[in-house]
């Protein structure tokens, strides 16, 4: 039936796609108990409560809560969800309404150096949220391309800094020299020398970090934001640097907090391991190991494993 | 300078096109030749060793040096044109990255040997024999060159003033390399000369991949009709243009076939290879992990594609090498 | 076979029932009462609050009796609901139930048209009149009584078919319990304590 | 149970299937086929030497797999009748069983299955429900994970005659748990598995909290639950007892259950719906609190019986409000889960209301049965003249119908259920329904497509299937277009190709051939009739060029209100895509070809006064609506 009274908040959220069954949400919290968010990141997070706001029509504190900015659409909770409302579509259909209602996102977000960049799109191209797109400019007299980041889409997993041949494109935090610059181990003793490169959200348990942080200083931790975030150049690197091994930690297929960062960093590691192959220097120095979300103290087995082997490599 | 400035030119391990792409200068050439006094250039012009060894130090003004160091004999001369010259350069992608003869770090030196002079199919019988480094002939001893394990650029050997990228550099480049040098106008040491900063794509005019397009399946450019107005990497062939530096005029891509990226890395990049495969790795289009498997089947000889040109000069050489 | 039709005067009874809002709410019973009276052998019309109801079962039995009605058509809600109703009332005046017929202007018209009031106003009025047309057509029937045996069976020994079968059983009813397990018991058997008086399930 | 076995006025049949059932109220005859148990029940006295006695083992269903039993076993020791069995599929016949036996000589291993008829004024059906399997959900990582439990198996774990007598014990070290979780509506009120409410988990989950409170007082008990609903009397308080026992009540669905592989303690993820905050607590065991499902053999029983089902898979009422405990077919009645998920007070009493609604049937000596049942004109069956016909007979899905060459065909009345398929089969219109006969249909039809037929959707409907979802979908409220016109007859079987090219004739713009899904047909094969009859329908329809669409041919069940709706409204889309010029220019092409099928049917006894009265009907509806407007009501 057609009602002539004007499009509420929840109509609009409602017309979006994904949006159809929004009311169907009976607050069982099933999606909050799956997304890391609210755990790892920010306190405040908290899907269900958001639905509950869009449904309440309560339009201010929507557009200021941190879930329609910080959900990265990864849909660990979809699949979960009883009644099976597709939330990040929702959440991403109040984020656009708060982007056109003049809000902006609170993530750290990428930005490109135009002095650098040679608009080839690999970035456009990569971006699982499309924030990048190309730009036609005026450069003192010549029409150039460059490539230019929509900031409200962009979640700052830094894809497009690895795969950036030209380096042109960086988050402040996670830029090329400051993940370099980690890699260093003055080894006294014999153990073998370890890189972990691994990403914030394959390990779901506290217990899990508590683990990381246990081993003694032949073994580097270096946290990511996302496997993705990974270039080939950094294990080089490292081994090159006399490190004996570098272990790089993903999530699981389907599991990736930013929808595709785990197939990138294992097509990277895979076209790397062919290539130390071709240079018969491939004795399982790399390896790209992938935690789901129910390997709970999975990652004490592969560091162990892997400082192992490393010894038997030594020996 | 107050008379004709000394100009050398040598030829170390590399295929001599970079000597052929001076002689492209043209009637150009008998301009310079009146500019400058032509010292040392053993493909060109007969002079020994010795007429370098009788030079005073630093005599030399400007060494153009192509080839990459294989043996004992270029590592010498190589020292010798350091000591002899005021500027050395590390002309072409042989010195400047270890070009297409760097490939040979792939291969330790017993394989590459017993290659050539025992299993090559042009061979009838190989009785193993192999190139002695002394040898007694009627006319008396001979010494032949000593094989290095491995291929090293220029840089990796004495110290360079600058380099000049190309296999082989372009004619035009060459030319405006000559004029900044006769006007005295070269920037400061160390950098790259005869070419841009920033890579292909800067100048490239095919139409770019938009959002969400990604790679299916790669394929080689004889394995698909090649469209002139788009990108390689929307049709699924690998191009080392996004990866490589700007500057040789295209002549490959104008002629529909992806660029192999002899003009090595841009500006700010160390190693030029891995960069490739960290970008072409994140087009992948699948989140299946068994596809994932098949699609990368299609990338056949990673290293040769990526370090085509740049092998000497990349990290996986110091791996293999150490320092 | 009663199928061969004496040319007796056909005189039918129509009632469009209000069933409350339901049928009324959205269709004017009264007028389709009204354009019902000129169909062809309509000698009675109305409308009534609640057909179902005593009143409208006795407003029908009166007027069978006082217009001598061989058929009788009610407009009301589903064959699934009130047959049986309407039958009763019928044969209570001395009329076979087999000449009652129903018109569904409930849930096959107003519920399902409410957004088309127009609509559902014709609909209706076809209805009726399409009962009409099959009334002019029916003949008196007889139930068949079929003989019944006194035994019964119950499918399935868990705690429903024992309930079941004992009560039969004690109502003097041969009654066969068929289980497909060894045991008889089902899902109750295999509890321990049961809410919420928290006694035993043997 | 025990009184079940020893009342005088039962015979408890254990160990027997239902393979066959025919015949109607009053009168079924069902073929039971009791198993071989290769146990004489005359002499075996339940002593237990032959379980003793037998080598094998294997996991005994009854305690969920969580003990063994032999192959010679009873499913628990106060088995009801106490009458051992030897499972053939675990038997390996070394007659250990048969010494250990001796003298009572009670196992007999030549024993076959016994099949028999019963005649039955009435059935009540009581088959059960299921359990949900939890392992399709691996969030909570049933079967990986050893001490996450269904509740059936915490049923058998804390009863005392089940496998650790009574010890409530973790699955991975034995130990008795000190923190339990249970986690509720798992596979229930979920739209990827169940989409109900299971009824009686909420009190089940709080009679365990309470039971293990009582065996171990200091044990810590959490419920994680979405909402609790007690809602019969003395549930809340019972409730509130479980509160105040100190039993955690989380509101949260968990999302996740990880596991620490030494220990194998669980961690539960969820969220506290009351903080707004998610946590992960630590347990030595996890009670998932299964849904309650419909049997896995629920068709067959359906397709035996010939009873429907509703959506997801319970037998369906009659209706559920007046007649909830009565299935559509008269005689045959639903008891306890299988009609849908109840708990066991809610079973006894539909057990107890199916004993009165059968009694009401078993204690008069004689049933009526509607009077809807076929009639043969003998005049016009062409077997009287000794022709070879016999398609009323073939169509009959009871077999009600003898036809010998030379006398006209038969209809055994008591065997006739009326679904009208002879009628509409017979060419030459020589056969008739009761209180449906060809002249009542015609007439309906024709006042029906009196006004405007090219904008009328025809809709023939089968009384208990598609006429009870045109009821469900006005009970529903779901709005389709007011343009439909339906009749209703008992089964789809009865709609004559003779009606649809009449309703073509008289301009009907669509026509819908509608009745019940296969398996649901209250006729058993009357449907099957109907559909053959429907596609030769649609392929002459289809020659004769009529646009599709038009035509079209539609299963629907009484539970399907929104599929009708959905359909009638597709219709009316089609018939405004065709356009009014171009439909009445298909009717008027089609006229000829329709009048030539049709006529066969103004043959039939009284059709063609039916069809004058029509004329006059028709005339009246149109001078009415003239008159309407000229008074200008």
């Amino acid at each position: 039936m057609e009602s002539n009274h004007p499009l509420t908040f929840a109509d609009q959220v409602r017309a979006m796609p994904g949006g159809e069954h929004l009311d169907l949400c009976y607050s069982c919290g099933t999606c909050v108990s799956k997304c890391m968010i609210q755990q790892k990141l920010e306190p405040e997070y908290n899907p269900r409560r958001l639905l509950r706001m869009v449904m309440m029509d309560m339009r201010e504190e929507a557009f200021n809560s941190p879930t329609t900015w910080l959900c990265s659409a990864c849909d660990l909770c979809y699949p979960a969800c009883p009644q099976q409302i597709h939330i990040s579509d929702v959440i991403e259909a109040v984020k656009n309404l708060a982007v056109e209602a003049g809000y902006s996102t609170p993530l750290e977000t990428v930005e490109v150096d135009e002095a650098r960049c040679s608009g080839c799109a690999i970035c456009v191209m990569t971006c699982p949220y499309e924030a990048p797109h190309l730009i036609e400019k005026e450069v003192n007299g010549v029409m150039d391309r460059f490539s230019e980041v929509d900031a409200e889409n962009c979640m700052g997993c830094g894809m497009c800094v690895a795969a950036c041949p030209m380096g042109a494109i960086a988050r402040p935090g996670v830029s090329n020299a400051e993940i370099s610059s980690q890699i260093d181990i003055k080894t006294q003793n014999s153990s073998p020398s370890l890189v972990v490169f691994i990403c914030d959200w394959c390990l779901r348990v506290d217990a899990d970090l508590e683990i990381l942080e246990s081993y003694p200083d032949n073994v580097r931790v270096i946290h990511i934001p996302c496997s993705g975030r990974i270039d080939p150049q950094m294990a080089l690197i490292a081994l090159n640097s006399g490190i004996d091994g570098v272990l790089v930690c993903g999530c699981a297929p389907g599991e990736c907090h930013y929808q595709r960062g785990n197939y990138v960093s294992s097509c990277k590691l895979s076209l790397l391991d062919k290539m130390l192959g071709q240079m018969d220097l491939a004795n399982g120095q790399v390896r790209f190991v992938q935690l789901g979300t129910q390997d709970r103290g999975r990652i004490r087995h592969e560091i162990d494993g892997m400082l192992v082997q490393l010894l038997q490599e030594a020996s | 300078m107050a008379d004709k400035p000394k100009l050398a030119f040598y030829w170390a391990s590399s295929c001599g096109g970079c000597e052929i792409t001076i002689t492209e200068l043209g009637m150009r050439l008998i301009d310079v030749g009146d500019l400058v006094d032509i010292v040392f250039w053993p493909a060109a012009m007969d002079f020994k060793y010795a007429d370098v060894e009788a030079l005073k130090d630093k005599e030399i003004d400007i060494c153009f040096y192509n080839g990459a160091i294989r043996n004992s004999e270029n590592e010498a001369i190589a020292h010798l044109l350091r000591r002899k010259s005021k500027i050395l350069i590390a002309f072409g992608s042989c010195s400047h990255l270890g070009g297409i003869p760097g490939l040979a770090n792939l291969f330790d030196i017993e394989t590459l040997l017993e290659r050539v002079f025992d299993t090559a199919p042009s061979l009838d019988d190989s009785r193993g024999t192999r190139p002695q480094l002394k040898n007694e002939m009627p006319e008396g001893e001979i010494e032949i060159p000593e094989l290095y394990n491995r291929v090293k650029t220029l840089a990796q050997t004495v110290e360079v003033d600058y380099f000049m990228p190309g296999c082989p550099p372009v004619v035009d480049q060459v030319w405006s390399v000559f004029q900044t040098i006769l006007a005295g106008q070269l920037p400061e040491k160390g950098s790259v000369i005869g070419a841009q900063n920033k890579t292909n794509c800067d100048v490239c005019t095919r139409k770019k991949g938009s959002s969400g397009m990604r790679i299916k399946e790669f394929k080689r450019p004889h394995e698909v009709e090649l469209d002139p107005e788009m990108c390689f990497l929307t049709q699924g062939v690998v191009c080392l243009g996004p990866a490589t530096r700007a500057g040789c005029g295209l002549p490959c891509i104008n002629g529909n076939m992806p660029c192999r990226g002899c003009y090595g890395p841009p500006d700010g990049v160390v190693d030029q290879g891995t960069k490739l495969v960290s970008a072409i790795a994140s087009l992948v289009d699948t989140d299946d992990p068994q596809v994932l498997g098949q699609i990368l089947e299609g990338v056949v000889d990673p290293v040769g594609l990526s370090y085509r040109f740049g092998l000497a000069a990349s990290i996986l050489s110091d791996l293999k090498y150490g320092k | 076979m009663s199928d061969s039709p004496k040319k007796e005067e056909l005189r039918i009874g129509v009632y469009i029932c209000h069933c409350g809002s339901n049928i009324a709410g959205v269709i004017p019973p009264a007028e389709v009462a009204e354009w019902a009276s000129h169909l062809p052998g309509v000698v009675r019309a109305t409308d009534t609050l609640y057909a179902c109801a005593d009143s409208g079962q006795s407003l029908i039995k009166e007027d069978i009796k006082k217009y001598n009605l061989n058929r009788v058509v009610v407009s009301a809600c589903s064959v699934r609901m009130h047959e049986t109703t309407f039958r009763g009332a019928v044969s209570e005046a001395g009329l076979n139930p087999f000449l009652m017929e129903m018109a569904n202007i409930r849930e096959q018209c107003t519920w399902a048209h409410g957004h088309d009031k127009e609509g559902a106003l014709q609909k209706a009025k076809d209805l009726t009149a399409a009962a009409v047309a099959k009334a002019q057509f029916l003949a008196p029937l007889e139930f068949i009584t079929v003989p019944v045996t006194k035994k019964a069976m119950v499918i399935g020994g868990g705690v429903a078919g024992i309930s079941a079968a004992l009560d039969l059983a004690d109502q003097g009813i041969e009654t066969i319990l068929v289980e497909k397990e060894p045991t008889i018991g089902g899902v109750m058997a295999q509890l321990n304590k049961t809410f919420p008086t928290m006694d035993c399930s043997i | 149970m025990v009184d079940a076995a020893r009342h005088p006025k039962i015979t408890v049949k254990t160990y027997t299937n239902v393979e066959r059932v025919e015949g109607y109220v009053g009168n079924f005859k069902v073929q039971l086929r009791e198993k071989a148990r290769f146990v004489r029940a005359d002499r075996c006295n339940g002593c237990g030497e032959c379980a003793s006695a037998c080598p094998i083992e294997v996991p005994n269903y009854f305690e969920m797999n969580l003990a063994p039993r032999k192959a010679a076993y009873v499913a628990m020791s106060q088995s009801v009748p106490l009458l051992y069995t030897i499972d053939q599929d675990a038997c390996i016949h070394c007659y250990k069983c048969v010494d250990a036996c001796g003298a009572l000589d009670a196992i007999d291993f030549s024993q076959e299955d016994k099949v028999e008829w019963e005649d039955v004024g009435s059935i009540v059906v009581a088959t059960g429900f299921n359990h949900f399997d939890p392992s399709v959900m691996p969030e909570y990582g049933y079967s990986r994970y050893p001490n996450v439990i269904t509740a059936m198996e915490m049923e058998r774990l804390n009863n005392s005659a089940g496998p650790t007598t009574g010890n409530l014990m973790r699955p991975s070290d034995g130990q008795n748990p000190k923190r339990v979780a249970i986690i509720n509506c798992v596979g229930s009120r979920d739209k990827r598995f169940n989409p109900w409410c299971s009824n009686f988990c909420c009190m089940y989950a709080i009679k365990n909290a309470i039971l293990l409170k009582q065996m171990y007082p200091d044990i810590e008990l959490s419920i994680y639950y979405m909402d609790i609903r007690t809602p019969s009397k003395g549930y809340e308080e019972f409730y509130d007892r479980a509160r105040e026992m100190g039993i955690h009540f989380i509101q949260g669905r968990p999302g996740l259950i990880t596991e620490n592989e030494l220990t194998h303690n669980l961690f539960v993820h969820s969220e506290d719906v009351s903080l707004g905050k998610v946590m992960e607590r630590e347990y030595d065991m996890v009670m998932l609190n299964q849904a309650a499902v419909p049997q896995p053999d629920v068709d067959t029983v359906s397709s035996v019986l010939n009873i429907s089902q509703s959506p997801g898979g319970w037998f369906m009422e009659y209706h559920p409000k007046l007649r909830p405990v009565d299935s559509p077919t008269d005689g045959i009645f639903l008891a306890g889960a299988c009609q849908g998920q109840k708990d066991i007070p809610a079973s006894v009493s539909s057990g107890l209301a199916c004993a009165s609604r059968a009694g009401r049937i078993l204690h008069s000596d004689e049933w009526q049965i509607e009077p809807i049942i076929a009639q043969v004109w003998e005049d016009r069956c062409v077997s009287a003249d000794g022709k070879q016909c016999g398609l009323c007979a073939k169509a009959c899905p009871y077999g009600a119908i003898t036809v010998e060459k030379g006398t006209a065909a038969q209809v055994v009345t008591a065997k006739c259920h009326g679904c009208g398929g002879c009628v509409a089969e017979c060419p030459h219109n020589a056969i008739t329904q009761m209180h449906y006969t060809d002249a009542q249909v015609l007439a309906q039809i024709r006042a029906l497509l009196a006004e405007k037929p090219e904008e009328k959707i025809f809709a023939f409907r089968c009384h208990w299937c598609s006429y009870g979802g045109a009821d469900l979908a006005g009970t529903s409220h779901f709005d389709y277009s007011a343009n439909e016109r339906g009749i209703r007859v008992m089964c789809s079987a009865r709609m004559d190709s003779d009606f649809i090219y009449e309703a073509f004739r008289l301009g009907a713009g669509a026509v819908l051939y509608s009745g019940c899904h296969p398996q649901d047909c209250h006729y058993i094969t009357g449907q099957r009739v109907g559909a053959t009859r429907a596609d030769r329908l649609m392929r002459t329809l289809d020659k004769l060029g009529m646009s599709p669409g038009r035509f079209r041919i539609e299963w629907i069940s009484a539970a399907e209100g929104d599929k009708y709706a959905r359909v009638i409204n597709e219709m009316q889309q089609t018939i405004n895509e065709i356009g009014k010029e171009k439909l009445s220019q298909e009717i008027e092409g089609m006229k000829a070809e329709l009048e030539k099928r049709a006529r066969r049917m103004y043959e039939a006894p009284r059709v063609t006064e039916a069809s004058d009265y029509s004329d006059e009907m028709a005339l009246a509806m149109s001078v009415l609506e003239v008159k309407e407007v000229k008074d200008g009501k």
